[in-house]
């Protein structure tokens, strides 16, 4: 509040960390945020269970595709809630509700984890060129971005959801076949330009700096100032901003899912999952519960995991 | 010179960290008089603003530790409910502060800001206290001062600004201003008008004013008493042709032989070399020792109480009494080995 | 002063009128070129009944105004835009499926996605101005620190799972509330804040949770400023300095932030809107989208566009009458 | 006919009974001796309203009967708006779908080789208001000068193409059509232009019924017409006697119908039950409310409640089953059966589905119990086992129970479909299993509604046993209907297709449906392109796999539709419909649905309308007491 600032700034800084590596520093901060770190673990637990699935059906003894339309439904087709045998209940199919929320998992990581790193990887080459070279390339790549902020999301995920759903080709020549592939090409087109934001603004103001010109000076090429000098000094932020990216893929996944634009049924997705529990909820309240409560819970953890990251790399950004 | 207003007795602020507690004010003992002016000088980090700051109860208790006495009228603020304290706080007590822009509210009309306060204290009509508060700018020297209270402070120049603070700090009529380094952002002519202004409100109302700067220059113009701090504690106090004339604590000489000279006359500029301790990890001993040019021995055994060697004029040097004058004309060259010339 | 001060906000704002229609004219066209680069079968063959004729469809195609080409029928649709139709002025033309006017369907649903998303905004800074006021006060305090984590669940809830849960645990279960749908205010208050409360709740929980640590993080900026400490210094009681000064200062900028976040959702409680079965503009573009209505998309992608771009510059008006800094001088 | 772009839902029977005992709903068949089912017992007394909502109308012409095209507004025009010529009793089962005649005298017998059709029109049958005046021969002729003119888009136009001079009169260059000539106000003469045996089908369908010009011909686009449509029914719309009809611009839409929420009927004041029978309509009821509610779960709960009485919309399976499970409401429970059908569609040029050996194998391994617990179980359908409904049959002895591809609990046989498949081309291994790289990811629309989402993972699972694996996209309703319809799309295999009839003759399915010249570039019906030529497949730019020869079935269709209507025609269709299930297997169909209704408690009479599939609007009845 009131301090006389000087005071704080005439302190000595932190003991802690003379003599370590930064990652090492990095990581010693992240485990201090007892949040982050069980986050983190409950991710690992997750992504082993998805990758172990077909594992954990055959435990459980139901595929993610079985039907079991004789025990699991009713004469009326509607599904009959937890078992002993059917942990997390069946869904409208007859099918087991925790295998296939066990499956389900995959495609949110996947997902969260492709889409993320394909447009964090656009951003960061499009932000770097941009903002090194400028000039003509700058403005068509800013105006691009600007362009994609302001297409209706909606209108341009269902256009391409059943445009590309026509045939069975898909659409640009069998390049996105509907599923996982138009998902993540949808979320993608949405989700670089804010990296690329960042990454042009960041490095706008590095060109300027110093060690760049500095770099100049000793005859270095602009591609290995780019490279060497310019994107390590990026990595924070793009790092902090891909942590973030990834909860919010994952979300906007559910959403495609839940408006029937996202994989195919057949394929296990939480959204997807609760797109048919929205027929059921109010009597069949464990198709609603159960996959939305490991779909909030792993964006909980992703965001959870990215606080951790920020912190861990700015630990003044708290206050 | 005998009138009492607030006194300050062996006061202690610590600041809670994460690097572990800095001890911002360390047994300060002070005190100001009715319709005199008291000068605080010290360099950043000395403990001036603060020690005025936890006498006005402004410190935040979750990151500061207070102890010690500071009474006003005899009465200690620092036991007063905060209610009390309240009371005190403009009505007593006017604060002004070194950036008038950034101590202004924004958003809020200055006649708004001044009428505020008087409605914060009193059962007052909204119209009588915008006419106080016109009243109050007029008679800190406000040309038009009905269209000024309208303006906001981002409108107004910075002497202007720095004269509604002043308008609003006494609009309360209290016993006394501290005025925490009122002129440093402000140029040098300004400065002048502005101090004129205090000096000349202080003998009109008989206000007591203590007027914080890291100047000694802006000091010696208006003060009565003089006390010179160093990292957190006074290290001389004296009346301020005393201080000034003859100076007694090694960092007080240091101070006026960093002062450029007002004829211009003085061959050389000298800084005081090193910078004062971090307030987390004190020296000890005399905290001005390590860059002290006539160090003994002995500087580093103990901290050196406040003595008042002449009448009214004390210091907080173990240096003989006299040899001192000579020592300050001939400082010995290496003051981290030196030893007293005899 | 004041009538030179009136004459350069009045450019101010006719110039970004300007820059809004621009805007229009290109969201619009957006539209027109996904509506037809991304098709998802012939229109004129999906409204021209069950078991088409080419010749009705070739009627089919003359009626709906797709025989032209795309640019001409860009034009068209600027040209009745601009001069109005049969249906009145502005000539949003009717609707493909159903076959009535776009216009009054329009305002009786954007009457609705006002009352929800208005609703929504009264909630969520209802909570989340105290939240973040207190966690601000309090730093670091187990309020601030669970306010925060519980922020981030919040943050972290599919909306339309939100929605159903909450549907499924008071109307279906508990039968506290009513269901889904829509009541009228003037037909029945009580009915109407009942259907309205489960909505307003799913949409704001998020928001509320984000305004709180935005509200939370320029409160402790503020609270750090010397006008905080001048406050205090005159003796003003401390929820005085709270409330008049730190909130003040705190919430100027928070009013283009709302208002940009409120124009967003005018054309954005798809999910809401279809969860709690709300007939208003999300539901409708969602319809519009998936039935090939391109005149239905069209006018919600219309009010969209300049709900957000006249509410930016409402609050940019706001803002200047709020923050006498930033008034044109 | 109709793509089921919007699921069929209409059916057979009136009460409870019939439809649940038929299938193995235990926990129902309780209530199945004792329904007192007030339906088909028409007991109802005079007065009151009967109240439906829905949460859309799904009008296809904005209600204007020239081109309107939805079981919908059929059931309401047939039932209380419209009377045609020849019309029907609106009554649940076969015999609703006999014709009688209506706005006719009697049912004409054709001359010249069922190309000459005359009809005297009744005495005394008067147009509701605003027009008043009584209704000529003139004005059913006016109808089809709306059905001939291109601009207002008549929806089903081509079952009156064979009508002389209709083509001339669409292209201008008539200004009558020479084939309807009306010697006097009452006598009206048809001069086919080829024998139609099935005609007087045809004019009972609403776009025939009389339409007044002097109103009619101010709406020159397709829909205008609907929101003024004078009644010549029992009912009329509500508003009607305030529109001014002296000049075009001075006419209003009438209040009581807006598309967007509400249409509402009151009666007609001049209508006279002298002109019609109550075997027809017994039009109890003062009024009628077509309300739309949005959310479908209220309208049920409103229903169960009381506070309305019928929906368009059919019960979620969920509500159906807590309903039937309450003894106190089980009796609120009505259905009939629809003349639908409900199947999966393969393409007989995209392998594998070119080789009928594989065709029948799906049929075989269908697990059709399985889609019929999808959709609800025995109570939301009968198992369907070949082309037509038994219903659309008028002795159906001949079919009933033929089940060409019969396995134990109709679930699928996995041995009689390997045995099949083995003969395959697409078996090189002869395992029994679709081997070849053309039985994996075959690409598969699919229909995403609720219902028709819950039938994707039973046709999978049963096909995989087969060694089918599908690439499925599911899609709304309206975009798949546009996709599998494009034949260029080429989509080997559709699910969740229906079919329902316009009328009760077999042609209406036959003919769109796998007649070659029903094949068109886009909003083809003829799915499974049975009948294609090469020279047709070029154009459309279909291939047709190598040695493959797509089977025709026009011959057939061509021999029976000459035969004029009796049991000559039906035993014609009857022969044809084991052809095509037996030697062409464009289908494996699964379902005939049962359609649902969930009635208010103010309902005292109820029955279902065969003819449209809705309810029979004509036979309701309300508690007149309880409601204003």
């Amino acid at each position: 509040m009131s301090v006389d600032v000087s005071i704080l700034e005439s302190a000595q800084p932190p003991a802690l960390g003379t003599g370590r590596s930064p990652a090492a520093l990095m990581w010693l901060r992240f485990r201090v945020n007892r949040a982050a770190y069980v986050s983190l673990i409950f991710l690992v637990v997750l992504t082993v269970a998805a990758i172990a699935a077909p594992l954990i059906a055959h435990l459980a003894g139901h595929g993610p595709n079985d039907l079991y339309r004789t025990s699991m439904l009713d004469s009326f087709g509607n599904p009959k809630g937890p078992t002993l045998h059917f942990w997390f209940g069946a869904d409208a199919s007859g099918r087991d509700v925790f295998v296939r929320v066990i499956y389900g998992a995959r495609v949110s990581l996947i997902v969260g984890v492709v889409a993320t790193g394909i447009a964090a990887t656009i951003g960061v080459v499009f932000g770097l060129i941009a903002g090194f070279r400028g000039g003509g390339l700058d403005t068509l790549l800013s105006r691009t971005s600007d362009v994609v902020l302001a297409l209706p999301v909606l209108l341009f995920a269902i256009g391409l959801s059943s445009a590309c759903s026509n045939t069975a080709q898909g659409c640009v020549g069998g390049a996105v076949t509907p599923g996982l592939n138009l998902v993540i090409v949808i979320i993608v087109i949405f989700a670089w330009p804010a990296m690329f934001r960042i990454v042009r603004a960041a490095t706008l103001s590095l060109r300027e700096s110093t060690f760049v010109e500095a770099g100049r000076a000793v005859g270095m090429t602009g591609r290995s100032i780019m490279f060497r000098e310019v994107l390590p000094n990026l990595i924070s932020p793009v790092v902090v901003y891909a942590a973030l990216m990834i909860p919010e893929s994952i979300l906007f996944e559910a959403y495609l899912s839940f408006l029937g634009l996202g994989v195919p049924g057949t394929t296990p997705s939480w959204g997807g999952m609760l797109e048919q529990a929205s027929q059921y909820y109010t009597t069949a309240w464990w198709l609603m519960v159960f996959p939305g409560v490991f779909l909030l819970a792993t964006i909980l953890a992703f965001n959870l995991v990215a606080d951790g990251v920020r912190d861990a790399f700015d630990p003044k950004a708290t206050k | 010179m005998s009138d009492v207003l607030l006194e300050i007795e062996n006061l202690h602020v610590t600041f809670a960290s994460p690097h572990g507690p800095i001890r911002a004010v360390d047994g300060l003992s002070l005190r100001a008089e009715r319709g005199a002016t008291l000068g605080v000088v010290g360099e950043s980090g000395s403990g001036k603003s603060v020690t005025f700051l936890a006498a006005m109860r402004l410190l935040d208790p979750a990151t500061a530790t207070v102890s010690g006495r500071i009474r006003l009228d005899g009465v200690d603020l620092l036991t007063l409910p905060s209610r009390e304290m309240q009371t005190v706080r403009g009505p007593r007590i006017g604060m002004i502060f070194q950036d008038p822009l950034a101590a202004l509210h924004p958003l809020l009309r200055v006649g708004d800001q001044i009428s505020e306060t008087l409605r914060a204290h009193g059962d007052i009509s909204r119209r009588d206290a915008s006419d106080r508060a016109v009243a109050a700018l007029r008679r800190v020297g406000i040309p038009s001062p009905d269209e000024r209270a309208r303006q906001y402070p981002h409108e107004l120049s910075g002497g202007m600004r720095q004269r509604v603070m002043i308008a609003m700090a006494l609009v309360l009529e209290p016993e006394l201003l501290i005025a925490d380094e009122p002129t440093t952002a402000l140029d040098t002519t300004v400065e002048a008008q502005i101090l004129a202004l205090i000096d000349d409100l202080r003998t009109r109302i008989g206000l007591g004013v203590v007027l914080i700067s890291h100047s000694l220059a802006t000091v010696s113009q208006v003060a009565d008493t003089v006390a010179v701090m160093y990292a957190g504690r006074a290290i001389e106090r004296g009346p301020c042709s005393d201080v000034f004339g003859q100076p007694q604590h090694p960092y007080t000489w240091g101070l006026l032989d960093s002062l450029p000279a007002v004829d211009g006359g003085h061959e050389s500029l000298t800084p005081i070399p090193g910078a004062p301790p971090s307030l987390a990890d004190l020296p000890p001993g005399c905290r001005f020792g390590p860059r002290c040019g006539y160090r003994m021995p002995a500087c580093g055994e103990r901290v050196p109480d406040l003595v008042e060697r002449h009448a009214g004029h004390a210091d907080a040097c173990i240096l003989p009494m006299d040899g001192r004058e000579g020592l300050r004309r001939a400082p010995i060259a290496h003051p981290a080995n030196s030893e007293p010339a005899p | 002063m004041g009538g030179e001060c009136i004459c350069v906000m009045g450019r101010y704002i006719l110039r970004r009128l300007l820059w809004t229609l621009v805007v229009i004219l290109i969201v619009t066209l957006v539209t027109f070129v996904i509506f037809y680069v991304l098709p998802s079968g012939d229109p004129a063959v999906r409204f021209a009944g069950k078991e088409p004729t080419q010749q009705v469809v070739a009627q089919v195609r003359r009626d709906l105004g797709l025989n032209h080409n795309v640019a001409v029928q860009y034009l068209l649709y600027l040209k009745r835009l601009v001069v109005g139709d049969k249906y009145g002025w502005p000539g949003l033309g009717f609707s493909y499926t159903t076959g009535g006017a776009i216009a009054p369907q329009l305002w009786q649903r954007a009457q609705i996605t006002l009352q929800l998303v208005l609703g929504a905004a009264v909630i969520w800074m209802l909570i989340g101005i105290p939240v973040g006021v207190y966690a601000a006060l309090k730093p670091r305090s187990a309020f601030d620190r669970s306010s925060l984590l519980v922020g981030l669940v919040f943050i972290s809830t599919p909306v339309f799972w939100l929605g159903m849960l909450l549907l499924w645990l008071f109307w279906a279960t508990l039968g506290w509330l009513p269901g889904t749908g829509y009541v009228t205010f003037t037909t029945d208050p009580v009915a109407w804040a009942g259907h309205m409360l489960m909505p307003w709740l799913t949409l704001s929980l998020a928001f509320a949770a984000i305004y709180a640590r935005i509200i939370r993080g320029k409160m402790l900026d503020t609270l750090g400023e010397d006008y905080i400490r001048t406050a205090r210094a005159k003796g003003l009681p401390e929820r005085r300095v709270v409330t008049h000064h730190a909130l003040r200062a705190s919430l100027v900028p928070i009013v283009t932030l709302l208002a940009v976040d409120i124009a967003t959702l005018i054309g954005g409680t798809v999910v809401v809107e279809d969860v709690f079965n709300l007939q208003g503009l999300g539901s409708w573009v969602l319809y519009g989208a998936q039935n090939q209505d391109l005149p239905i998309t069209l006018a919600v992608t219309l009010v969209a566009t300049i709900a957000v771009s006249l509410l930016s510059l409402m609050a940019d008006v706001i803002y200047a009458y709020l923050d006498p800094r930033v008034r044109p001088r | 006919m109709s793509v089921v772009t919007r699921p069929p839902r209409r059916a057979r029977a009136s009460v409870i009974g019939l439809a649940i005992c038929l299938g193995a709903a235990a926990a129902v068949l309780a209530a199945c001796g004792g329904s007192s089912g007030s339906a088909a017992s028409g007991s109802g007394s005079r007065g009151g309203t009967y109240r439906v909502e829905a949460t859309d109308f799904g009008f296809s012409n904005n209600f204007d009967p020239t081109g309107e095209y939805t079981t919908n507004a059929w059931g309401i025009y047939r039932g209380l708006l419209i009377r045609t010529l020849v019309g029907y009793k609106m009554i649940a089962g076969v015999p609703g779908n006999q014709l009688v005649p209506d706005l006719a005298t009697a049912l004409p017998t054709p001359t010249g080789n069922n190309t000459v059709w005359t009809f005297t029109i009744k005495t005394g049958v008067r147009f509701a208001p605003p027009v008043n005046r009584v209704i000529t021969s003139q004005d059913v002729a006016y109808a089809f000068q709306r059905i001939a003119t291109p601009a207002l888009a008549a929806q089903y136009g081509f079952y009156y193409s064979t009508i002389a001079g209709i083509d001339a009169f669409a292209s201008g260059k008539s200004k009558t059509i020479s084939g309807i000539t009306t010697p006097n106000t009452r006598t009206i003469v048809f001069h086919l232009s080829q024998p139609t045996p099935d005609f007087l089908y045809r004019l009972s369908l609403p776009a025939a019924g009389p339409i007044p010009r002097e109103v009619a011909k101010c709406f020159t686009a397709p829909g205008g017409y609907g929101r003024d449509l004078v009644s010549s029914g029992p009912y009329m719309i509500q508003g009607s006697p305030t529109v001014n009809v002296s000049a075009c611009g001075a006419i209003t839409p009438m209040s009581g119908f807006d598309p967007s929420s509400k249409l509402v009927l009151v009666r007609n004041p001049n209508y006279n039950p002298a002109t019609d029978s109550t075997a027809m309509r017994t039009a109890l009821p003062n009024g009628f409310t077509f309300t739309i509610n949005t959310n479908q779960r209220d309208i049920f709960d409103r229903i169960q409640a009381g506070l309305t009485d019928d929906s368009l919309n059919a019960p979620p399976a969920s509500i159906v089953a807590q309903v039937a499970g309450n003894a106190s409401q089980r009796h609120l429970i009505h259905s009939g059966l629809s003349d639908s059908t409900k199947y999966i569609s393969m393409n007989l040029a995209q392998a594998p589905f070119d080789d009928i050996h594989v065709r029948k194998a799906v049929n075989l391994i269908m697990d059709k119990a399985g889609l019929q617990q999808a959709n609800g179980g025995p109570l939301f359908g009968e198992l369907a086992t070949h082309i037509v409904p038994n219903t659309m049959y008028n002795d159906a002895s001949s079919i009933t129970g033929y089940d060409p591809y019969a396995t134990p609990g109709s679930s699928g046989s996995v041995s009689a479909a390997q045995a099949e498949m083995h003969q395959s081309k697409y078996d090189p291994k002869h395992d029994g299993l679709c081997d070849a790289s053309a039985c994996k990811d075959v690409f598969t629309i699919a229909v995403n509604t609720s219902q028709d989402t819950n039938e994707i993972p039973v046709v999978q699972s049963a096909l995989g046993r087969i060694g089918i694996t599908l690439n499925i996209r599911a899609l709304p309703p309206s975009s798949a209907g546009a996709t599998v319809s494009t034949v260029a799309n080429n989509v080997p295999l559709a699910l969740s297709q229906g079919f329902s009839k316009d009328y009760a003759d077999p042609s209406t399915f036959f003919t769109p449906l796998f007649e070659s010249s029903s094949i068109a570039p886009t909003g083809n019906l003829n799915e499974s392109l049975v009948g294609l030529t090469p020279a047709l497949a070029h154009q459309l730019g279909v291939k047709i796999p190598a040695g493959v020869t797509i089977p025709s079935v026009d011959a057939k269709i061509a021999a029976c539709d000459a035969i004029p209507t009796g049991s000559d025609r039906q035993s014609c269709w009857i022969a044809l419909d084991k052809y095509v299930m037996e030697s062409v297997v464009p289908w494996a169909p699964y379902l005939t649905q049962h359609d649902i209704h969930l009635l208010g408690s103010d309902v005292t009479a109820w029955d279902y309308d065969q003819s449209s599939n809705t309810t029979a609007y004509s036979h309701v009845a309300v508690a007149a007491n309880k409601q204003g």
